[in-house]
């Protein structure tokens, strides 16, 4: 039992982390219809982006942290949406996905060749001391990432729910051809949640990459199982990325225990198709309308 | 039709060959520079163009300046094969590398055909079993390292059983087909087989794994940050078990990256830059000055390849691509002889490499020698 | 003579929403039935359930006296049954000739002699047929994309006979027509009607549209039938006068 | 490649004009490809071979996205399945290479075939993490199943085909039994979308709802389309084996397809010659971008995003806009 809880708690903070990096993807999803396909990337650049300001210009941390988190929300937040989103949203999902996916090869070989080709280590901000849980021992690091992930859903909510700007945005997800005629700066909102996007990877990247340090290919990984969680838990969903990230988390870790570690990727996909077959939309996604 | 033409002929530019300058030695180093091997490919790299820089400052080969053209095979084979392809084309004197066994794999029949030397970075055991006489290590295989190891399990770590933690691609199920038999033979017992994957970014699953097969001692054999983030989780996890390794898990980067989770890892170690050898540090630190950061086997595997050359070419004393590899075959080369090879090689007839090799341990976050072993055929 | 088309106490709920709520009626030979109501009325949703794109949650749609219910669109097509679409729906990036053959295609043959057999699986004549029939022989080879709204509406139309179906369901097909226009497809409908016998269901907002062209008519509100007469006698009917300007 | 082939989807203006174009098209840059290679050296002709291979995979992924409409991310699966087959039917069964790559076809025709099927529950985006799932799995079993695979070591020496007793084991002999296959199957392909399935695929994709009520049975188009799409790709990598002479795992991954993907989009999907064009920028292009040295994947990348920007309907999309703008200057100022 005391090992099925230690599989089942690694599992969750394995989840939370995808979590972290599915909320974006979620985001973007709901007010532009964009699959980033370089959302792993965008978790990986923040840290290689403030160790190479460190490196490059001698700053100390606080400093390139500061330094290469500006860098990467203007560039891949407000740059990713006004150069690549833009003119091509009105095409459909499809060549505006592909065109993620060739961002992603950027971000990649740009990270692999301004950067290095290997594994950095990369400060926590968290202490990396250990703490015991119902008997298991799990590092705050960890901890940290569980509650940031819970933390950034609650107040995503909040906000989407609780304040004029996040149900502005809301309402512009939903529907922007009635957002715009009730007055919602419908370009300024979608802005907004790309910045939110590019922000949340960077915080998932601070919180990441002390444990899995800073590498150009760590994105492809998170990436994809970032993608799978926002499938299961529904990508119209915020809080769906959450179940998603966790509920793939879990069955990951079980799976490496308990049937097979050659076969334990097999598990969250099919997951995956199950939940598709079963619930299209995802364990917590709205229905899409379906159009006569 | 005409942009039919206007196509065909773009193509035809785009893919013939320029023109070659004759009068350097071309070596052409075919590398995973992106993709899953990068950070080797990287290494090896840099190893390679060092190697060619410090004979270039001595004047060459035989009087001919060195020039190392590097062709990035995206860890693909099929891309790999291409590049073997156009070095061939381009009238390349020998092919250096790849490491990855997959893209050796898929390449070797085309060096062979053109009756070129290939010198590889590749460890897996099998490619030098297909009797292709144009292959060359420039480490020893896993089939000459693996015993070593459970012989060490057996004497020195004896442990009764152990848990394996392998990566599953060619290089890890390699190394893991080779110990389990050795293991076998030794009468240790493995209680848990875990393969994990390339790239694989979480090990916490795995290190319960491990932890819970309560094994005496615990095989690691992952490509480098695979390894770091596994001891991390290890640590992490509380297992006090020894962790025992292969070159990998011992290098510069995995100590690095790791941290004190590192301290108290044991090994057997084929080159290393830490070996107490004078040449290797040498080289070590050179690199290290060069290129900012320390260089794992790889690296020295790159710079012995160019020496594997330049010590054939000026033993056959005239360039003959041929040649290189028929002078090669069988040979030994004595590092007071080519001190760039940087330590006494004896080649087989079939590629297979044998040479002294280490026993090491992780102190304090460093890599300290214990023992040197002997080469298996003195 | 038994009826075409019949309806059989047909319900049709989303969530709590009942859309369609019990509707009877049935479509002789050569009839042209109106069906009108105002807005939410379930005329659409009616239609959806006949041709087997949604669901029924109770009730019976009975073709010839065989029971379709349920049946999938295209199968229910191959029947006999064609239809048009409030929403224009021809394929832009096809031209008319060939949204006209693919309206035909899959009527001829089985699947394997189509791939096989002639390219315009020996529609290009009917397709040239029905273009001259419908006036659009000059925009024969443009992609119906380009097309006007009006000259869609007219090749929707022309589609839905390519297959000389024997019942066709017609919805809103005067809607955002211009006047000149209404004229002719009212006089091609009322052509095909007498020419080929074959029977139409319209639903319609256009009033006069519907007076002029339909035999019978039928009054639905809130799911129900609320009257059902010649045109003459739903116009005069208090209720029906009652449903529309009680809006 | 001229624009009006290009432009030669499926519908067109003057049908019986366009048409010649196309079949012109294909055959010439099949004369041109026969030749080609000639004074190109090994290498070049080698390019230029798993250019065709790949142009014919996505063929195929062309046909079931492009023409029908159904996304699938799991081309370079059915590429794998195709290469597998042949690979052990060749070298482990002593089977001719050409009843192998018969049988690759049929094999990834029926895996096709039952893929499709969650694709009638489920459409577009859902479709593609479904096929993406597959994927996954497919290379999972390659890669885990050594018994039958050879694992991660791959299989090695898979022989080359003769041909009415010639040995095509050079690279130009190879190349041109690469161009004559590619050419067979691209006319089927051809001829294919200009039969009336051709067009029924199209109407399911623009508009399925519309298509089912004109009595197109959308169950069997979208599995056909799905099962043909997969069939090519089984072809493609029935050649890839023995052009490799190697095959493992790698080639055949999840970021293959996304690849594969990449190349019909890029190329222009739903052009009948989308597919060259787009294996061109995927498999040429970097080879070619190679004087660049280290940055040469990432001004690939930046060459794809930069095209997908301007012009979202690929290069043959583009060209298409510029032959109607240049159409319609010269048709002002007649």
């Amino acid at each position: 039992m005391a090992e099925f809880i230690a599989y089942l708690i690694a599992g969750i903070a394995t989840g939370a982390i995808y979590a972290l990096a599915a909320i974006g993807f979620t985001l973007v999803w709901q007010t532009s219809q964009t699959i980033n396909f370089a959302q792993g990337e965008f978790v990986m650049l923040p840290a290689v982006l403030i160790l190479l300001a460190v490196k490059l210009f001698g700053l100390p941390l606080w400093a390139g942290g500061l330094l290469g988190i500006a860098v990467f929300l203007l560039i891949f937040g407000a740059g990713f949406k006004l150069v690549v989103v833009d003119p091509m949203i009105k095409h459909g999902v499809l060549p505006l996905a592909i065109a993620t996916m060739a961002l992603s090869t950027i971000m990649k070989e740009g990270a692999k060749d301004g950067f290095s080709a290997e594994a950095q280590s990369f400060p926590s901000l968290v202490p990396t001391d250990m703490v015991n849980l119902l008997g298991v021992s799990i590092s705050l690091q960890h901890l940290a990432i569980i509650v940031v992930a819970f933390a950034a859903i609650g107040l995503l909510q909040w906000f989407v729910g609780g304040t004029r700007l996040g149900r502005q945005m809301q309402a512009t997800a939903q529907n922007p051809t009635v957002a715009r005629i009730l007055g919602i700066p419908v370009e300024r909102m979608v802005l907004l949640t790309f910045l939110l996007n590019a922000a949340l990877a960077v915080v998932a990247s601070l919180l990441i990459s002390p444990i899995y340090l800073a590498k150009f290919s760590n994105g492809e990984t998170i990436g994809l199982f970032a993608f799978i969680a926002a499938i299961v838990g529904g990508f119209n969903q915020v809080r769906g990325a959450l179940v998603g990230g966790i509920l793939i988390g879990v069955a990951d870790s079980l799976a490496a225990a308990y049937i097979s570690t050659q076969y334990r990727l097999a598990v969250p996909l099919v997951l995956l198709v199950a939940i598709i077959l079963i619930k299209p939309e995802g364990l917590m996604g709205r229905k899409e309308e379906r159009r006569i | 039709m005409k942009s039919l033409w206007v196509m065909a002929a773009a193509l035809s530019a785009a893919l013939s060959l320029p023109a070659q300058a004759q009068d350097k030695v071309k070596l052409i180093d075919v590398i995973e520079l992106s993709g899953a091997g990068a950070a080797a490919g990287t290494n090896w790299k840099n190893g390679a163009d060092m190697a060619a820089a410090d004979i270039n400052a001595k004047g060459g080969i035989l009087g001919k300046q060195v020039e190392i053209v590097h062709y990035d095979t995206q860890t693909n084979p099929g891309n790999t094969r291409a590049a073997v392809q156009r070095a061939i084309d381009e009238n390349a004197y020998a092919i250096l590398g790849p490491i990855f066994s997959g893209p050796i794999g898929a390449s070797m029949q085309i060096s062979q055909r053109a009756e070129i030397a290939q010198i590889v970075g590749g460890e897996a055991a099998g490619f030098t079993r297909q009797g292709n006489p144009y292959i060359f290590r420039t480490s020893i295989s896993q089939a000459a390292a693996m015993p070593k190891i459970a012989k060490y399990l057996k004497d020195t770590v004896k442990a009764g059983s152990i848990a394996v933690v392998w990566v599953n691609n060619d290089f890890g199920k390699g190394g893991r087909d080779t110990i389990l038999p050795e293991l076998e033979k030794a009468g240790i017992k493995v209680t848990a087989d875990v393969s994990t994957e390339q790239g694989q970014a979480d090990f916490t699953a795995d290190a319960i794994k491990v932890k819970n097969a309560n094994a005496d001692a615990v095989f690691v054999y992952l490509n480098e940050e695979e390894s770091a983030r596994f001891l991390r989780a290890a640590k992490q996890q509380g297992i006090t078990k020894p962790m025992i390794g292969e070159t990998t898990l011992l290098g510069a980067k995995v100590l690095e990256l790791a941290g004190d989770a590192a301290n108290g890892v044991k090994g057997h170690v084929g080159l290393s830059t830490d070996a107490p050898v004078p040449a290797l540090q040498d080289f070590g630190k050179r690199y290290r000055e060069k290129y900012g950061f320390s260089s794992d086997h790889n690296g020295v595997k790159g710079y012995m390849a160019v020496f594997m050359v330049k010590w054939a070419t000026e033993k056959q004393k005239k360039f003959d691509k041929k040649g290189v590899a028929d002078t090669l075959r069988g040979a030994t080369i004595k590092a007071s002889e080519e001190p760039g090879i940087l330590m006494d090689t004896v080649i087989e007839q079939n590629g297979d490499l044998d040479r002294e090799s280490f026993l090491a341990e992780v102190v304090n976050g460093k890599q300290v020698i214990n023992t040197t072993l002997p080469r298996i055929k003195p | 003579m038994s009826p075409v088309l019949e309806v059989h106490d047909l319900h049709k709920a989303f969530g709590g929403i009942k859309a369609v709520n019990g509707i009877s009626f049935s479509v002789n030979e050569g009839e042209i039935l109106g069906i009108i109501g105002p807005n939410g009325c379930g005329k659409s949703t009616l239609f959806n359930c006949i041709l087997g794109q949604l669901e029924p949650t109770q009730g019976a749609v009975k073709l010839d006296g065989l029971d379709v219910t349920n049946m999938r669109p295209s199968a229910l097509n191959r029947l006999g049954v064609s239809r048009t679409f409030q929403l224009l729906q021809v394929f832009p990036e096809l031209s008319v000739r060939e949204n006209l053959i693919l309206a035909g295609q899959e009527h001829q043959g089985s699947m394997l002699g189509r791939l096989f057999g002639a390219r315009d699986a020996g529609l290009s004549d009917k397709a040239e047929q029905m273009i001259g029939f419908f006036k659009l022989g000059h925009l024969a080879d443009a992609k119906a994309g380009g097309l006007s709204y009006g000259q869609q509406k007219l090749l929707d139309a022309a589609m839905a006979f390519m297959a000389g179906p024997r019942l066709v369901l017609l919805d809103e097909p005067a809607g955002g027509v211009n006047l000149t226009m209404l004229g002719d497809l009212k006089e091609r409908l009322r052509a095909i009607n007498a020419e080929q016998g074959a029977t139409f269901v319209v639903i319609e907002h256009n009033m006069d549209f519907v007076m002029s062209l339909c035999t019978r008519v039928i009054v639905l509100a809130e799911g129900k039938v609320l009257a059902e007469g010649t045109p003459t006698e739903v116009r005069t009917n208090p209720a029906v006068i009652e449903a529309y300007l009680g809006h | 490649m001229s624009a009006p082939a290009a432009q030669n989807s499926i519908a067109s203006r003057r049908p019986a004009r366009r048409i010649d174009a196309a079949l012109i098209g294909l055959l010439l840059g099949a004369a041109i490809l026969w030749f080609a290679p000639v004074g190109m050296g090994r290498y070049g002709t080698y390019v230029l071979s798993l250019w065709l291979v790949m142009s014919i995979g996505v063929m195929g992924l062309n046909l079931t996205l492009g023409y029908a409409g159904q996304s699938s991310l799991a081309q370079a699966a059915f590429m794998g399945l195709g290469a597998y087959a042949t690979a052990i039917l060749t070298t482990k069964y002593g089977v001719s290479w050409y009843a192998a790559f018969a049988l690759s076809g049929l094999l990834t025709f029926a895996v096709g075939l039952l893929l499709g099927f969650p694709a009638l529950r489920v459409r577009t985006h859902y479709l593609a993490f479904v096929t993406l799932a597959f994927s996954t799995l497919i290379w999972l079993l390659i890669r885990n199943e050594q018994w039958l695979t050879g694992g991660v070591y791959g299989i090695s020496n898979i022989n080359r085909p003769d041909f009415l007793g010639i040995k095509l084991f050079g690279a130009l002999e190879f190349h041109r039994f690469v161009v004559v296959v590619t050419l067979v199957l691209s006319l089927k392909l051809w001829w294919l979308v200009r039969s009336p399935w051709g067009r029924a695929f199209t109407a399911l994709r623009e508009n399925p709802v519309r298509a089912a009520s004109l009595g197109v049975d959308t169950r069997a188009y979208t599995l056909l389309a799905f099962a043909i799409g997969s069939a090519y790709g089984g072809f493609a990598g029935s050649l890839y084996a023995p052009l490799v002479e190697f095959i493992d795992p790698s080639p055949f991954s999840l970021s293959q397809s996304l690849f594969l993907l990449l190349m019909v989009v890029a190329g222009g999907s739903g052009y009948l010659f989308g597919p060259f064009v787009g294996a061109l920028l995927g498999v040429v292009l970097p080879e070619w971008l190679r004087f660049a040295g280290s940055l040469y994947l990432i001004i690939f990348a930046t060459i794809v995003l930069a095209l997908l920007v301007i012009c979202p309907q690929g290069v043959c999309g583009l060209i298409e806009r510029g032959w109607h703008a240049l159409r319609r200057k010269t048709g002002g100022a007649r």
